[in-house]
């Protein structure tokens, strides 16, 4: 199915690919470009609400096997597990206090909705196929991630102790609206199945990748000024954990992957998946429990570095990967 | 002034939106009588400059809470809103108004 | 044609009603999920602008009838009539004031765009056509039940005498956005016919379930966030009325559907629209007509008790009903 | 300060939006050189509390105009503001401030 | 192909003009209706994306050609030559400040992408055919009318000097949202493609029109309002400015296609986009670099005037003229 | 107050937005520690009356900025805004504010 060159280059020219540059531009160009933050939210909100569904009603049609139990399993440990090796190789090489490495390892184990979106699209494009329940993972790999690190901040005496204000952390932990709405739609996907994606399609399949590439322009409209500011601010070590970090997470995915024996397309997302850092969930969250750690060092790094890298040259190469291995 | 008005504080209170609640929660637990939340577009600060548009989710956005509160109350509620805003990026500042119908506040 | 539980249980599993209930779920367990008021607003529009412009284009292709003037009729007297009985059986049963007693009526008089939209898609689930005319009628239905129920409020000396403001009100009642969309979309599509529809179905027609089914998210979300707030506040009579008074509506509006002749889609949504209560437009007049009325009270009646409802029970039982009687 | 400035006064008006058209007619008929009108994202009072994104149509939001008027003017406006407030749901509160262009207001 | 009567007629009942119509209506009757900004904005950014994207896809199919450099650079004099003549007209005729009149026929010479957009459908309904380059034209012809006002208001006295605010001033004029958003998109169809443009035509192609009415209906609510507050304040010869310099600018470009031997689809919308007006870029660009003039009156003309006047009689027209013409 | 503040200036800038620019670059290059953009909904002055959604793009559009600052900063301060707002469509308005972390101003 192709060398990675030949998947690079194709996503390289892919329509969702150069409107993030054309954002990325924008911003270097200091234009007056924007997407009203309305529109970006409810962006968000639609692709989950597509790709959850999309996901239910493909496993609608496959059925519960244990290859799905043995990756939401994976995924749950992967997330957990991330943060723990994140935050050690941080505090090693880099000089970030106890709890800003664990923000940062926080918004690495868990992952990006957008880039494991954009990443179905290049494992479609690539000729692969991948299960439905992958879209649960993803739902499944949002939030342990959060809790680990929280322990991790927690252990040392860096942080005060937050005290009454368990009930909305744990809330914006497992029932934020990213985590809501890919599992809501998923089961509704599930429950309707076939019948009901049909009513739907028009809606939340058609256009779904014309809408991702408005919403990678904002995306990066918003890389682009975040990096303008606050890349200065980040040392070389701190820097080089957003290229290595996603790397690292790809090849343990795939050794995930490879145990459970997922075929090549899910198992390029699962890749994805551990190799890409959030930055919607995580930082909300991570504002609440732990608001000592400083934003713009766990922003900068996982939307200003990770997330393009991934976008342009990790997800071709996290495909190819699948593909080899598999 | 002729209409008979009543001295009151005006705590404006300039806080990142993921921890609003907190101020909202506190200023319920101190029984100021009402607050209304405004939105920002944009903002600098120590923290670096930040716009509307720019930001995914809520993190990195500020919002305004504006609390008219009686003079009496005031003390005990900046002394909560500190500890809120010492971990928490925020400012908080408070002036004197006129208020005409006392029962509000 | 299937009995009345058939139909039930396949709205119950539609995508729209799922969606709804994930909005429900999502505010009970304090979810921070939320749809911008910008793009709830935007989608309002849009509903409105789709089924008026089908509507119209129905009419175009069908023509003006007999039919189509005796239904608009019934529309206007059943909007008009409705809160009259409402009222009284408010003010013999619960202990609510004059002022808003009318003020509940009023909403129970005029009807709710959504539900009626719901209920154009189970109708056509379940098999069934309907004229487009119906859309007009909603439109007629809207405004009648506000003039009516600030008569009823005014005859007494709840309320003080609203000066100088006629103006405002009136445009609030007869040109509110809600009306001037559905009826300017309606005459757009009646002008234009299907020509006219072929060069926006791609906007107005396939996406339409899609975008309703996010609609319903957002109203989920509200009405749940408004009965946790409101439910406690409302005495049991009152909120019994939020359940029988829909049913009472809709065996006078299945009465007139009968008289008239109405074949059994068209009757079915007759019937939805004496059953369903507004909380857009209504509300929104009544601020500025009769402040002094509570808005609590009559907000957590129609969104957070009639419109779910309606939607899980209501439309299925309207649809057996008019499927029964003609 | 060395810079010449003008004493006025500052006039908030939280008010539910659909009665807002009231407030403005009315600061137009008192001679109000301007008002602006922002917009208000959640808060709490008597009525109970509201967040913008809750609510279908203007119903249930709050706005607040501010208008910056002359000392002379603001009994007149307050009086008329208050019979307002009292039919609709909303706070008012007066304060002090200084402005550089007089002929503004 | 049919005489201008016919496309007259049957451009006036397309969905675009009346929904337009519509919005005019309704703030006629001073209905409450209104589209949330964040929602004009964002179609706006849409219309751009997907007419810049068509344009790029439709010059990669037919290659670079002589007559497309000849047409951009007609664009581009044709901007910088029409304020020239504006100016002059506007300060013979009416008592204008040279400020003001700068300002007034800056917005003359640049362009209205809407114009541009509703000419592009309507051009398709005549059953003519344009070159995907005349996207490009659109793009060039924005900012040069902009830097000849900018020189015609500062070479008198009337506007101070403006220091160092250059740099803004610029960004504003050649990295507008507007001209970098097609330009952008017009490079991205290129490079991508029909491959690219069939990814993301059920979201670029497919509901464009339907987006149109929805944007229509808007700029017919702001046109309208705008009116009513603003007609008042404009002076007759000001007034007619709005009416005969488009077809004065009309004239002109019809003269630049004859020259070049641009086919009477392309003919029309280089026509067009000379006739029509900005009140998006120009007006933002102007409150930054010649605050002293007045924005009441240049918006109420370009918006409130001239842009009724090209969807309504101007566009039909312009066909008619590149029909007879070419 | 019991608690222990400090006496500042509250300076509030109503500036139309394509000018904004102009209020914080100035604002940066007089130290003002940090400021706040609120976004307004609709608002009247003598240059006529606007709304929000009544309007393409920026132009047009009011915002509210508010600078907390020492007083020792204010008069440079007013007269830099007052040389933008005498070209721009803005006014600008000053009150005495009580803060509690000093270190932010
Ligand atoms: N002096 C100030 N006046 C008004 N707003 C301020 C001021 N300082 C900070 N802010 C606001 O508070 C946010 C956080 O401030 P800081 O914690 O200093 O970064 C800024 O982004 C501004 O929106
Ligand atoms: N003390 C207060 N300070 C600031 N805003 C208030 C206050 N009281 C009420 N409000 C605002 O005014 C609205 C209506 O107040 P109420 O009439 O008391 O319910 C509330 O929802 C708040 O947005
Ligand atoms: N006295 C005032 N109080 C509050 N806002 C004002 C006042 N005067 C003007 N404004 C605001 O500033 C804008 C421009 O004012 P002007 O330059 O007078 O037209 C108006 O549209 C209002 O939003
Ligand atoms: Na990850
Ligand atoms: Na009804
Ligand atoms: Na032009």
């Amino acid at each position: 199915m192709g060398g990675m060159l030949e998947i690079a280059q194709q996503n390289l020219v892919s329509p969702m690919v150069l409107f993030f540059a054309l954002g990325l531009f924008a911003s270097f160009v200091k234009s007056d470009m924007s997407v009203p933050s309305a529109i970006a939210k409810t962006m968000a909100l639609y692709l989950m609400m597509a790709i959850g569904f999309k996901g239910g009603v493909e496993l609608a049609g496959s059925g519960l096997t244990m290859t799905l139990f043995a990756v939401l399993f994976a995924g749950a440990v992967l997330s957990a597990l991330l943060p723990v090796i994140g935050f050690g190789l941080l505090r090693v090489t880099s000089g970030l206090s106890r709890v800003d490495a664990a923000a940062v390892a926080a918004h690495y184990g868990s992952i990006s909705i957008v880039t494991f979106v954009a990443a179905t699209q290049a494992v479609t494009s690539a000729g692969l196929d991948y299960d439905g329940y992958m879209i649960a993972v993803a739902a499944v790999m949002e939030s342990p991630a959060i809790v680990v690190a929280l322990l991790l901040a927690k252990r040392g005496n860096g942080a005060s102790a937050d005290t009454g204000q368990g009930a909305h952390i744990g809330r914006e932990i497992f029932f934020n609206s990213s985590v809501l709405m890919l599992t809501g739609a998923f089961v509704i996907g599930y429950v309707t199945g076939k019948p009901g994606l049909e009513t739907i399609a028009p809606f939340i399949v058609d256009p779904f990748r014309g809408v991702l590439c408005l919403f990678l322009l904002d995306m990066g409209l918003i890389a682009g000024r975040g990096l303008r500011s606050g890349l200065g601010k980040l040392s070389m070590p701190v820097l080089l954990y957003g290229l290595y970090m996603p790397l690292t997470g790809a090849v343990i995915g795939a050794g995930a992957a490879m145990l459970i024996g997922l075929p090549a397309g899910s198992a390029a997302l699962l890749i994805t998946l551990s190799a890409s850092a959030s930055y919607i969930a995580v930082p909300a969250a991570l504002r609440l429990a732990l608001p000592e750690a400083t934003p713009s060092i766990y922003l900068t790094l996982s939307l200003g570095v990770t997330f393009p890298f991934n976008l342009a040259i990790g997800i071709p190469v996290y495909i190819w990967l699948a593909e080899v291995l598999t | 002034m002729t209409l008979t008005t009543h001295s009151k504080k005006r705590i404006e209170v300039m806080i990142e939106e993921p921890a609003l609640v907190r101020i909202t929660e506190l200023l319920d637990r101190f029984d100021a009588t009402g607050y209304t939340v405004l939105p920002a577009l944009a903002g600098r600060g120590m923290s670096g400059s930040w716009r509307r548009n720019d930001a995914f989710g809520d993190a990195g956005r500020i919002v305004s809470v504006v609390c008219i509160t009686d003079p009496s109350k005031v003390d005990g509620v900046l002394e909560a809103i500190r500890e809120v805003v010492e971990r928490h990026i925020g400012i908080v500042s408070v002036c004197d108004v006129e208020v005409i119908r006392s029962e509000h506040f």
